[in-house]
């Protein structure tokens, strides 16, 4: 009795043809992607070429929460602001490797969203975004006063080092293909997540709450781990971006960051993998060109956002895979 | 019998989604008709189509003569078309005097408060509780109540059974029988038939957003095998 | 009524056991000392008029609501300060008043997803999706039980009101509960699915017990072993179908007149 | 004297009743915050800056058309709330079908562009606004030296909210706000424009922020700046209060604004804190709220 | 010669964000001014100025700075609001041999532990309008301080670094209270400020809080209770924004006042022909930057770092903003500082006309000796 009232799509005869080719045509897009990355830092600069990738990964990180399970965090920069800190204090007082270094920054990340999650998954929707949003206003504070963050001053002039002990990371390039792997394995670990069995959990999560407690699951506690897995990434992207530009500031973790992040998301396109490596670009290469051109970046910033949100909600890579070429490919957009 | 609502070809969509596929339908002055369905058929989305719910986007809906297609939503109660959902609409907010009151006066000869407590006791007793602390009966009687107090002359009811006591069935079936007495027109969306036999003069079938049968109560017997096949009754 | 009463004599353990359960809303009472039994493999109806409590007990039984006074019993087990998803994986599952299936995903990942965490499949984060397709038998065993199978790549979304409802079962069990709550299964259902979900919870209550809120009357003469019948929160009457239809305070307070 | 966790009980006494004044913003500010919340299920982000409008407004009134503190109390309220229906009718109308983070998201983007483009014409270090010479000066209380201005301040914010509160709860527009949260769908169908009433709504919230904005230029520097942080502890106060009661939201507003009074004079270090150390403890005793409804 | 057949100069600072009126657009209008002051060319190549507003981020304006140094061939650049953002991109030009001129940001680290050999600290620091306003209002009789201190480092720092100046010109502090940065009422700390019964209340934070504080002590009759209030930085350009008749009688430091004397009075009237406001310390120390830069490229013949610096160390300053101003080896450039009071809105005879200069610090006594600065390249 249904079918004369909801259209449902029928595969077509040829659809599994079709998906091969759409999959060989991912495929080389996938590639061609790669290689574009890879050779990326010979004509444009490297610095700016990291900078957009640690803000990809973070806000790859901000959307396995928000496209996957829901959430909308408006506390993300705590865990990249706070990371930063953390990796750029173990490098420089600690004298921690690199690589150490990172992994302090991302268990740090890992605690803050642990106990930030607490708090905030009680709450669903607008509250959950309040609460964190609130609670990373706390931790703003937090970094003014404890002094390890040297305040406004932040903490400067970090070292690179050396990459497991001979990989010379004051060389641009040698960073710039370290920063290039911890994005690509960033992708790939968020894939795998959202892709896995505790995937499909946060998935039906989302689709129906009471449903899945009602199944025994419990509910907060895959939450909270989607919470503090996307914690640690943002702290992933955090840690390497202290080390790429050699300090940690305040700016990271003020509440204008988190929004940042969100629009970045947003205007790639909420629940896509590469969206916001789309957007990231996008936003920090708005930051830059406005920054010479007088124009108030506030103002731009806030058009772009009221834009998204009123005309392109799916965002641009969203509404690519929308598109007739997008779902000629075997992509699909669905929130 | 002059009809006082006249519905030909009428189309609506959900989003991308076609539900009604020209419904032609009418209801005389002073008359109950009730719509017969399965779940999903569109018995809802034509009531809601009526009252402006919903937007049609095409055929034609003439209420007393008037063309309705383009009157906007809020404006369809001042020509008298009164609409009970399917979930009653109690506000948990108001009270149950409060709830009473809400819906403007769109005509002249609506019921009194009086009126209505003579008809419903119950809410009388409970007029100053919460609306939705009433039980699934009172919130009916409640809902029913509300739109006589308007003026309305045609009032559409959407499955005004589902979910109550059977104790409550047979007394908003003896209002609606006060109801008519008093020269109300009413459309009814009914899954009970049993209820909806006792109260209704003429039947509509409805299947896959289209009507494909209409008869009198008066034929009912001849149509049972029909019934029984489309409905299982 | 004859193979229901051969039931009771058979088996009359009791799998969930109220006592004095009560809930208050501010200062209003929802429910106010219930004492329950439910047997295994019968079905018991819960009935009543329109804001007894009966959802209200449901909600407290499965511990979506904390009780304000009296406990709870599963199985032997005081569960009465269980949170809900803990007394879900002891066995006592629940279907909602209003449906509840996942919309976006597929039949067959509806009835997966309950199987995930039976089968300990649930919080691997670091395994393929692919992990999950040891569950494929079971799912489309559980699904051609309730006849489903033909619809086992549709989006539940797109399935009828009556199709979902038995999407909804077969989900519930999955998990294999011991016992079944179901919140008037048959609400706003035509008369065609009726029987057919009735025949699917007789089939079920051979081996689990079931609890059910209904207001169909024939389903509950047909199906049921024994009634419960609330009112104001409070037991007014309990026993058979035919002792308590014949009682005239039940018939006043929620039957009328008619005959079902 | 009087000692209390050795502070001095007068001076106490004071801090209580800055602690009111405080109060006062935020209850106003959560008040209208919750009235549009309430109605079109909607976190208006915009809020902070809308309240640095009202402000503005009243110092523009002021310098190009010389028009003072009192009848500024009401333009600008007015001006600013005709502003905020217009953004309801061209813009927010659209998302209401959408999920709510949609809605918040777009007042985001409002708030960076009003904010940012203030910044641009007007500068970041803000413009003077003199207290109205009716209230300027203060009087010696005993126990505090209070200034005029504060205490018109308490009393007019009470007024305005208990005025709102009364419009709210027990006049039939009210009845139809409150049933338009719940359905409105329904309410239209009753014969009530809703869409009007949801502009109104928008409007009368942005109107609050509007006007605390006012009441705050004489006291705080009129700057752009001005509503970008506040905005955040108004959130949380509206997380502690709970959303669904109009009474909870101004109550909590007064009540926090007292604790942190209090904070100050205690361990003034955490002051700008204990507003979410408070929220993060009703979280965890009271999800709902100390006054929301179980959600 | 020239390397490139041209000299660019970047300004970097906040243009949109809180310290936009602190320096801003206008700032890069003095840079202009100095430029047409130089004649437009040194050594016979024009001098070009660009700028950027870094949004007080330091990941801009070290993207910036580098995008700069790397290949838009900018030889310098100057202003740098913001500590953080000063410390990032002097620490570039560091690694990039290029020259940094800071007027806008206030840590004495810029020439202390993290210093350059060619990075230059020109304006003001802390350590001055410590000086300035501690030092020199104790002189004036007012001995007894009590603090409303910013809760952060450079709160902390400000009031250290006065209270110290306080004691060793005999005065004494009699207590503090440390608000949370973003506070908008003061009217609690103002409270214990006034019952402490100090007779300076010294401000020793920055932006709205100094501004709100201010006014809000007004409003408590602070001032006319006869106690004083200090703002140990705060600039014309918010005493603009607050307006004469909240900002009466409060004590502040800075390096430049433009009605002074004739020369400056016909600096700022040129300036504010140009941008419509009167330059403060930092407007007027980016254009003394700017001339003092292209004197050294002028004096060395060159604009290669190592001999521009050199000459940058060596050349004497001489200009409206610092007569007789001198550089140390750690890059301060020392130069006097005045004890400003607000007047009240009577005494203000024509627009921006807002202070009386109480004192003149001699730049030897504002700054801190370089041998005692912590940075290493002083031997
Ligand atoms: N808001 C909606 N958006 C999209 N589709 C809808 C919506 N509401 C109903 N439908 C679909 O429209 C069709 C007709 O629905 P309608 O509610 O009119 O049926 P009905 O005859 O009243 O059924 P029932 O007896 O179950 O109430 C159904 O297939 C339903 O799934
Ligand atoms: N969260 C709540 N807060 C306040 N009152 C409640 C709440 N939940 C239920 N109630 C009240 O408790 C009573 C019992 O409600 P319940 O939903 O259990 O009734 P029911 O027997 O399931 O009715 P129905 O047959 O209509 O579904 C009703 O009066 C209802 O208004
Ligand atoms: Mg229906
Ligand atoms: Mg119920």
């Amino acid at each position: 009795m249904a079918h004369s009232t909801t259209t449902t799509t029928t595969p077509a005869p040829s659809a599994a043809a079709a998906s091969g080719t759409a999959a060989v045509a991912r495929t080389v897009l996938i590639a061609i992607g790669l290689i574009l990355l890879i050779l990326a830092p010979f004509f444009l600069y490297p610095v700016f070429l990291m900078k957009i990738l640690c803000f990809a990964l973070f806000a790859c990180a901000f959307n396995l929460l928000l496209g996957y399970t829901g959430l909308l965090s408006f506390g993300h920069a705590t865990f990249f602001g706070g990371a930063a800190y953390f990796t750029a204090h173990a490098v420089k007082e600690w004298g921690f490797s690199p690589e150490l270094g990172i992994l302090t920054g991302v268990l740090g990340a890992a605690v803050l969203g642990l106990i930030m999650g607490f708090f905030a998954i009680r709450r669903q929707g607008i509250y959950f975004a309040m609460i964190t949003l609130a609670l990373s206003q706390m931790f703003f504070f937090f970094c003014l006063q404890a002094g390890f963050t040297h305040g406004e001053d932040g903490i400067q002039s970090v070292p690179r080092g050396r990459l497991f002990g001979f990989i010379d990371l004051s060389q641009s390039l040698n960073m710039y293909y370290l920063v290039l792997a911890v994005f690509i394995i960033g992708l790939l670990i968020i894939w795998r997540f959202i892709n896995s069995p505790f995937g499909m959990i946060l998935k039906s999560i989302r689709e129906n709450e009471a449903r899945a407690v009602s199944l025994g699951y419990s509910v907060a506690r895959y939450k909270l781990g989607a919470f503090v897995m996307s914690a640690a990434l943002a702290g992933l992207a955090g840690g390497v971006k202290s080390l790429v530009f050699q300090f940690a500031t305040l700016t990271d973790v003020t509440w204008q960051m988190s929004g940042e992040v969100i629009l970045m998301t947003l205007l790639g396109g909420i629940g896509t993998l590469i969206g916001p490596l789309v957007g990231a670009g996008l936003v920090v290469t708005l930051g830059n060109y406005l920054a010479t051109t007088g124009f108030p970046v506030t103002i731009i910033t806030g058009i772009v956002f009221m834009v998204c949100v009123l005309l392109f909600r799916r965002g641009i890579v969203g509404e690519f895979y929308a598109s007739r070429i997008g779902r000629k490919l075997g992509f699909e957009y669905r929130r | 019998m002059t009809a006082l609502l006249e519905v030909r070809n009428l189309n609506s969509w959900y989003g991308e989604s076609h539900i009604l596929h020209g419904v032609d339908m009418n209801v005389g002055e002073g008359e109950t008709v009730t719509i017969l369905g399965r779940n999903g058929v569109g018995k809802t989305t034509t009531l809601r189509t009526v009252t402006g719910i919903v937007r049609a986007r095409k055929g034609e809906i003439r209420f007393a003569g008037k063309d309705m297609m383009q009157v906007p939503l809020h404006r369809t109660a001042h020509h008298g078309i009164g609409f009970v959902p399917e979930e009653r609409g109690i506000f948990s907010t108001l009270n149950v005097l409060e709830n009473l009151m809400l819906p403007p006066e769109v005509a002249k000869g609506g019921m009194t408060l009086d009126e209505i407590f003579e008809l419903f006791p119950n809410l009388h007793e409970r007029r100053n509780s919460p609306g939705t602390r009433l039980s699934g009966g009172e919130q009916q009687m409640l809902a029913i109540a509300r739109i006589l107090r308007t003026g309305t002359r045609l009032l559409l009811l959407d499955e005004p059974t589902e979910g109550l006591a059977p104790v409550i069935v047979q007394r908003i079936g003896e209002v609606l029988k006060t109801l008519k007495q008093r020269g109300m027109t009413v459309l009814l969306v009914e899954q009970n038939f049993r209820f909806a036999s006792r109260v209704a003069d003429r039947f509509y079938l409805m299947e896959h957003g289209q009507m494909v049968a209409e008869f009198k109560v008066g034929e009912l017997p001849e149509r049972m095998d029909m019934l029984h096949k489309v409905l299982g009754v | 009524m004859t193979n229901a009463t051969a039931h009771i004599n058979e088996e009359s353990r009791v799998v969930l056991s109220a006592r004095g359960l009560r809930r208050d809303f501010g200062g209003f009472t929802a429910v106010r000392d219930v004492d329950l039994d439910v047997h295994h493999a019968r079905v018991h109806a819960l009935i009543g008029p329109n804001g007894a409590g009966k959802t209200t007990v449901f909600n407290l039984l499965t511990k979506f609501l904390q009780p304000s006074a009296g406990t709870i019993n599963l199985l032997g087990t005081d569960i009465t300060r269980t949170p809900p998803d803990k007394v879900a994986r002891m066995g006592l599952v629940r279907s909602f008043q209003i449906s509840a299936v996942f919309p976006h995903l597929t039949v067959l990942d509806n009835v997966r997803v309950a199987l995930q965490r039976p089968n300990g499949l649930a919080h691997q984060f670091w395994r393929p999706l692919a992990a999950l397709d040891t569950l494929n038998e079971r799912a489309e065993q559980l699904l051609a039980s309730v006849g489903l199978a033909k619809e086992r790549d549709i989006v539940a979304a797109d399935l009828s009101y009556g199709r979902k409802r038995v999407l909804e079962i077969a989900t519930t069990l999955a998990l294999d509960p011991k016992v079944l709550l179901l919140d008037e299964p048959m609400a706003g259902m035509g008369q065609e699915d009726v029987s057919v979900i009735a025949d699917l919870i007789r089939e079920v209550a051979r081996t689990r017990a079931v609890l059910m809120v209904e207001h169909n009357l024939s389903v509950v003469a047909n199906i049921c072993h024994h009634v419960t019948v609330l009112q104001r929160g409070e037991i007014l009457a309990e026993g058979n179908y035919e002792t308590v239809s014949n009682d005239p305070r039940v018939r006043v307070a929620y039957m009328g007149t008619e005959e079902a | 004297m009087t000692m209390i966790f050795g502070v001095p009980l007068q001076a106490l006494l004071g801090q209580l009743l800055i602690g009111l004044i405080n109060g006062s913003f935020y209850a106003l500010l959560s008040l209208g915050l919750a009235i549009i919340f309430g109605l079109l299920r909607m976190i208006n982000f915009a809020h902070g800056a809308q309240y640095m409008l009202g402000a503005f407004v009243a110092y523009l009134l002021l310098t190009f058309l010389g028009i003072g503190y009192w009848p500024a109390l009401i333009l600008a309220p007015l001006i600013v709330g005709i502003l905020g229906a217009i953004v309801e009718r061209l813009f927010l109308r659209r998302l209401y079908d959408l999920d709510p983070l949609y809605g918040l998201l777009f007042t985001f983007g409002l708030a960076l562009t009003i904010e940012g483009t203030f910044r641009y014409l007007y500068g970041s270090s803000g413009q003077p606004y003199a207290t109205p010479s009716a209230l300027s000066g203060g009087t010696n209380l005993g126990f505090m030296f209070m200034p005029i201005y504060r205490g018109w301040v308490v009393v007019v914010s009470l007024v305005v909210c208990i005025g709102t509160w009364l419009l709210i709860e027990k006049t039939k527009l009210g009845a139809y706000l409150r049933a338009a949260t719940e359905n409105s769908t329904l309410v239209q169908a009753f014969g009530v424009n809703v869409p009007v009433l949801l502009t109104f709504t928008y409007g009368l919230g942005v109107a609050l922020a509007a006007f605390a904005g006012v009441l705050a230029a004489p006291v705080y520097q009129v700057s752009p700046l001005m509503g970008s942080n506040i905005i955040i502890v108004v959130f949380a106060v509206v997380v502690v209060g709970g959303m669904g009661s109009i009474m909870g939201a101004i109550l909590t507003g007064y009540m926090l604004g007292i604790a942190e009074g209090l904070t100050k004079v205690f361990y003034p270090e955490a002051s700008n804190i204990v507003i979410f150390v408070i929220m993060a403890i009703v979280l965890l005793i009271r999800p709902a709220g100390l006054f929301g409804r179980d959600a | 010669d020239a390397s490139d057949g041209k000299v660019k100069i970047g300004i970097l600072n906040d243009q949109s964000g809180v310290y936009a009126d602190f320096g801003g657009k206008s700032s890069v209008e003095a840079a202009k001014m100095a430029v047409e002051d130089f004649g437009g060319k040194v050594l016979g190549v024009p001098v070009e100025i660009v700028d950027a507003d870094h949004q007080n981020k330091a990941d801009i304006a070290s993207n910036i700075a580098r995008q700069w140094f790397d290949t838009d061939q900018v030889d310098a650049i100057m202003e740098l609001t913001t500590s953080s953002v000063a410390l990032a991109v002097q620490a570039i030009a560091k690694e990039k041999k290029k020259i940094d001129i800071v007027t806008g940001a206030a840590t004495t680290e810029l020439t202390g532990k993290q210093c350059s050999p060619y990075g230059f600290h020109w304006a003001y620091d802390t350590h001055a309008l410590a000086v300035g306003t501690g030092g020199a209002l104790v002189k004036q009789g007012g001995d007894s301080w009590f603090f409303l201190t910013a809760d952060y480092a450079f709160g902390y720092s400000l009031e250290q670094q006065t209270g110290d100046f306080v004691k060793s010109a005999g005065g004494n502090v009699v207590g503090s209270v440390r608000h949370p940065l973003a506070t908008t009422d003061f009217s609690s700390f103002l409270l214990q400020a006034q019952s402490s019964g100090a007779k300076v209340i010294g401000l020793a934070n920055a932006g709205a809080d100094t501004q709100n504080a201010i006014k809000q002590a007004a409003e408590f009759g602070i001032t006319q209770g006869g106690q004083r209030l200090a703002a140990l930085l705060f600039t014309l350009a918010e005493v603009h924004g607050l307006g004469l008749e909240a900002a009466q009688g409060l004590t502040l430091t800075e390096g430049f006042y433009w009605n002074r004397d004739e020369e400056s009075q016909k600096f700022g009237k040129r300036f504010f022909e140009r941008t419509g406001k009167m330059p403060n310390m930092i407007h007027t120390g980016t254009y003394s930057a700017v001339l003092q830069y292209l004197k050294a490229i002028d004096k060395a013949g060159t604009d290669e770092t190592e001999a521009v610096a050199k000459q940058l160390h060596e050349l004497p300053v001489d200009d409206v903003f610092a007569k007789g101003g001198s550089v140390g080896p750690n890059g301060r450039m020392f130069h006097d500082m005045y004890l400003l009071e607000v007047k009240k809105p009577g005494d203000s005879k024509e627009p921006w006309d807002y202070f009386n200069v109480l004192a003149t610090i001699p730049g030897k006594e504002a700054y801190i000796d370089p041998a005692k600065s912590g940075c290493e390249l002083v031997k």
